[in-house]
């Protein structure tokens, strides 16, 4: 039943996930600066496209002294490479609460329980602008994750990308050797590093040439207020973008109906099987109750 | 204690493992998974998440909450309608190798009447699930909470369909055995329960759900399923579908020894999707019968 | 929300942090910890457990059961009966330093009135809690479970004291808010809540319990108490004695957010007999004001 | 707070339990046969009696992947020596469900959350029998752990004692180390070490002599139906007897009323603050529902 590495999409370019949880085992977990690089082995998956998740579960000690965790939890696939054994899986992670925390604390060797690659991908930038001659990806703290994957896959493809990453502070920042060969700018609030302010304040320099509506194409990911930010920068400028959101997340197949993302004109999506990547065109604020950490 | 074959109000099931309305949707797991949902579906009936009259959009996010060993929701039935569902859902439903089991809810017992004949009329499903934690237009009374509502209702609705009719209860009421009586006296072929408990989680000062409450589900509530299963078991002759925190073959099997005939596997699904296969294998490793006979089944 | 000095229906708390009937018993505590059970008393009141109008031995063992983050007991009500609590009990938990509440139960009007009358007698006793989860001999119905009942036995019990009368609510009914409706419309002075959902975990085919049945309690029924504190706030205006799985000091003060004077700990304490000053001190390490006034009073 | 080590004593001769629960180091954890020692270090605690008892939690993953264990488990203090930085608790505990399971996988330096010493100890020999000349200990299965601490002390004393200790297998055997200097007859139900048979049977032929109850004197732990023939052939012989019992516990110290034990005569007794070890004259029978392991 193990799908290939090449794995089976779906109709939006989506890798299909093995229907089931399965084991992994955690080949390597260590300190990025405040973050944490998790990477795991996961013999029987595809490879995921950037923008995917898995809903991730230590194989034991989830349920802690208190209970929690109980559900599994969301990450965006940071970076995946098909070997002999399996595809290596790397995920990056703040320690925000008790399942960031668990899975912050595995060791090599340890158990990781996994489904996915979960659902919609980041698109090609010519299917979000067909005439785009360049990608701004714009990540706000551990919002880099999918980000580093995409940008991997774009420089794979020789597609023009630049990266303009943002942190709070020195604390909340790691990550960046996913980014090595990147064309990169940083931003921090604290001014610890690169532009003191905010990542969006970067996009918002970027996008003042004249083309940037014609030929530029953003992909943006990070907290709810950073990404409306880039939402509201790319409909001023008529900039095409997508963005990859995050909410609350009890199944990440659609089973639950838990992660609903306010569409622009009332209704909502299921963001684990109609996002987590978005267009930017499709909702009407990326402030939603609930949804990212903080 | 079965875990082979069973018969649950008419329809013949291969095993005892269904799902829980509203914790796995067939069609986005397929999306997810793709025909692997349909060629390993885990389940021996689907039962739909409910559909009402008419569409609705579901309560505002925040929707989800962690407690110990549980979860709250109020995910507020988001659906397409009995339209959309028929004409969309239902097709592709039928893919699945295993009945349909429809489950509906409506505000009067006019608007469930067009529901269930609407339902009914399609070859495509086996039984009906009446979803009654819903308040009478005309008494106020919610219909689930009350004996007589819900006996009232279920005569109103018994005449439209030869189709089985199973009447999920709620657990938020001193006595759902005395609900489940006026279910079976009203005419209704089986009853499942539980549904969630009534809650409230707070963050910050504030109610955490974007509908301010939600309902309690998962390992925390499986004792609650026990006694409720057990007290329904001892008042009606009907057969039951018991569920609540099961994650495990041995909870399962609680549940068929208190009374259950089916079991329905709803938040663990979230958790693994193939959950309800290994609660299965588990069960059929504790009936000695189903586990010699069965091995080359699965 | 305050963790500092509280009044709760007319008694003066150092803190509103007290115990649940039925979770502490100070007089045992002091035989295993010795006197620092009274020197270093967490609670700011302390509440009996359940005593009735002739001694009672309980139910038979076993009488305890684990959860996921839960537990269910099936204790029974063991007690010496009124006079033997009185002439026996109370003049030891005297020397607790801080208010008595008594708790007590019967299964008829009059059985009640003799009870608060001997209670109400004695000077060490602060205010009597009503556990009201008994059936009324006379309709059958239990109290607690109807609004009515509850206000007709708070009527009859109402002039007997003048010490406040707290009604412990049952969470296993669809709308407590109209019992403590009916609890203030009696003459009640606060209602406490909630007491354990009834559970009936099974073993090997069989009920484990002796007696079959029990109560959930702990971090498991956290979200439900949270939801039933909040309506039931919303319905009365006397003040809330709230408890059910409060671990933390933020537990604490979520059970204040939706509208309790008062929290009580029950099952906390048997995992650490110092969990309530624990919590104590995580509520005003969240209360500015009291963080600041009360650094050295503990 | 702390108690010193020679901890205050209440009326039967009970060390009294600091107030609250404290947290000890393991300072040691291995197998024994079938069995675990877990040796932990409890810098503030007093030194306990034999046949007290511990509550005792892991410091973390309490809680499991299924939300249990919850409630802290109780154990029978089997070695107990004060030092210069604490008291050295050894416990004796047999896998058998989720919370022997946490506690077998501690590791040292690991964090164990204790409230004790609780309960009442065995009496000494002459307050069971004023005549005695001797005790025979009698210990079935994990049963032997509060028996290793009552015939170190009874050799301190000087006071003559013989250990008869019975096991079903070899995988439900250990801790043979802590009777080494006793005198020692074991059983065992596969006959792997000394009678095959129950631990019973050589404790009737022991008793066998017309003078046994003038002079012996039994302790006895084990599992219930093992108590209950000793019960029945004490009683028989006019032994006097202490037994060690057990019952789910979910606090330890009197407040949860849930570890009754039933009365000779009616009633229950809270086996945690009147026990765990009685009187055999105070039972009708030591088989309960619920009672000991299995
Ligand atoms: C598609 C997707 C991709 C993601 N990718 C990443 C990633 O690459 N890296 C990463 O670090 N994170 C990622 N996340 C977020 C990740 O899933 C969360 O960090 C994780 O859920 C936090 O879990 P926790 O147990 O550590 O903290 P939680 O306790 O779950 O806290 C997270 C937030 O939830 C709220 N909360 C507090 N208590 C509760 C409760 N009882 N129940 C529910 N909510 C509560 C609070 O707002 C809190 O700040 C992603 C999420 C999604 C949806
Ligand atoms: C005074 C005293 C002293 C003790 N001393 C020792 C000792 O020295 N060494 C030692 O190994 N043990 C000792 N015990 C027993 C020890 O406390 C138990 O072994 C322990 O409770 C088992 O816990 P567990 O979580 O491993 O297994 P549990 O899951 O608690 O299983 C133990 C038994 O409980 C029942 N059970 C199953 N499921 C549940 C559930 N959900 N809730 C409640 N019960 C359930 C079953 O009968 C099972 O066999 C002592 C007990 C007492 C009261
Ligand atoms: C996210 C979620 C959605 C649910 N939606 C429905 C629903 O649409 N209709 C219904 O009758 N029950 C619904 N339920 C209740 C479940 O069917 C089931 O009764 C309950 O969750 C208890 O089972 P569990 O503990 O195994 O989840 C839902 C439960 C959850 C957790
Ligand atoms: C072992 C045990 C015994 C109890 N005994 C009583 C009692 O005698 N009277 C009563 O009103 N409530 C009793 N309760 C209920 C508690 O007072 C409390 O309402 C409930 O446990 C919820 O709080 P918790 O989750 O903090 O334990 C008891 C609860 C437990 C766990
Ligand atoms: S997380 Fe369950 S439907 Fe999206
Ligand atoms: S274990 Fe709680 S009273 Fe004995």
């Amino acid at each position: 039943m193990a799908a290939s590495a090449q794995g089976e999409t779906g109709a939006d370019g989506r890798v299909l996930a093995p229907l089931g949880r399965r084991r992994s085992a955690v080949v390597a977990n260590s300190p990025s600066g405040g973050y944490t690089l998790l990477t795991a082995l996961d013999p029987d998956g595809p490879l995921p496209k950037a923008g995917q998740f898995y809903m991730l579960a230590a194989e034991h000690g989830w349920g802690g002294g208190g209970g929690r965790p109980f559900l599994p939890r969301a990450f965006s696939v940071a970076d995946a490479t098909a070997g002999e054994t399996g595809v290596r899986l790397t995920f990056v992670l703040e320690d925000v609460g008790p399942g960031t925390h668990e899975l912050a604390g595995l060791a090599e060797g340890d158990g990781l329980l996994l489904t996915g690659p979960l659902g919609r991908p980041f698109s090609p930038p010519r299917d979000v602008n067909p005439g785009a001659a360049g990608a701004i990806l714009v990540g706000g703290g551990i919002g880099l994750a999918p980000l580093a994957l995409l940008r991997r896959d774009l420089a794979a493809r020789g597609f023009p990308e630049r990266s303009l990453l943002g942190f709070r502070d020195e604390a909340h920042s790691g990550g960046l050797e996913l980014f090595r060969c990147s064309e990169l700018r940083l931003a921090s609030e604290d001014g610890h590093a690169g532009h003191r302010g905010y990542v969006t304040d970067l996009l918002a320099v970027m996008l003042e040439g004249d083309d940037a509506a014609a030929t530029a194409v953003v992909y943006a990911c990070g907290p709810p207020a950073m990404l409306e930010a880039v939402r509201a920068l790319c409909e001023e400028c008529g900039v095409a973008a997508e963005l990859a959101l995050e909410s609350p997340m009890a199944c990440g197949y659609g089973a639950c109906f838990g992660c609903a993302m306010p569409l622009r004109g009332g209704g909502y999506m299921r963001l684990c099987v109609d996002g987590p990547v978005v267009d930017a065109g499709a909702i009407e604020t990326a402030l939603v109750e609930g949804a990212g950490h903080r | 204690m079965s875990a082979g074959p069973t018969s649950f109000c008419g329809i013949e099931l291969a095993h005892p493992i269904i799902n829980a309305s509203g914790t796995f949707d067939a069609i986005a797991a397929r999306r997810a998974f793709g025909d692997a949902v349909v060629e390993r579906f885990p389940f021996s009936a689907y039962v739909s998440k409910t559909i009402t009259p008419a569409p609705r959009a579901g309560n505002p996010p925040p929707r989800l909450w962690e407690e110990p060993a549980a979860m709250v929701n109020s995910i507020g039935l988001p659906n397409k309608g009995a339209e959309g569902f028929l004409s969309t859902d239902l097709p592709a439903l039928a893919d699945l190798p295993v009945p349909l089991i429809v489950s509906v809810m409506a505000t009067s017992a006019e608007e469930f009447s067009g529901l269930v004949e609407a339902v009914s009329a399609r070859d495509e499903v086996a039984a009906i699930e009446l979803n009654v934690s819903c308040p009478n237009v005309h008494s106020g009374l919610i219909v689930g909470e009350q004996p007589s509502e819900t006996e009232a209702l279920l005569e109103a609705l018994r005449p439209l369909t030869a189709k089985p009719l199973i009447v999920k209860l709620t657990p938020n009421v001193a006595a759902p055995a005395s609900v489940a009586a006026g279910a079976e006296a009203g005419g209704a072929d089986a009853v499942s329960l539980i549904n969630t408990l009534k809650a409230r989680p707070m963050f910050a000062g504030k109610p955490w759900l974007g509908a301010g409450s939600g309902g309690l589900s998962g390992p925390a509530v499986r004792a609650v399923a026990l006694q409720q299963v057990s007290d329904v078991a001892a008042a009606v002759s009907i057969p039951i579908a018991g569920m609540g925190g099961v994650e495990s073959g041995s909870h399962a099997r609680d549940l068929l020894d208190v009374g259950a005939e089916v079991v329905a596997v709803g938040t663990a699904s979230f958790r693994d999707p193939l959950a309800a296969e290994r609660i299965l294998i588990e069960l059929r490793g504790l009936d000695p019968v189903a586990a010699s006979s069965a091995t080359s089944e699965l």
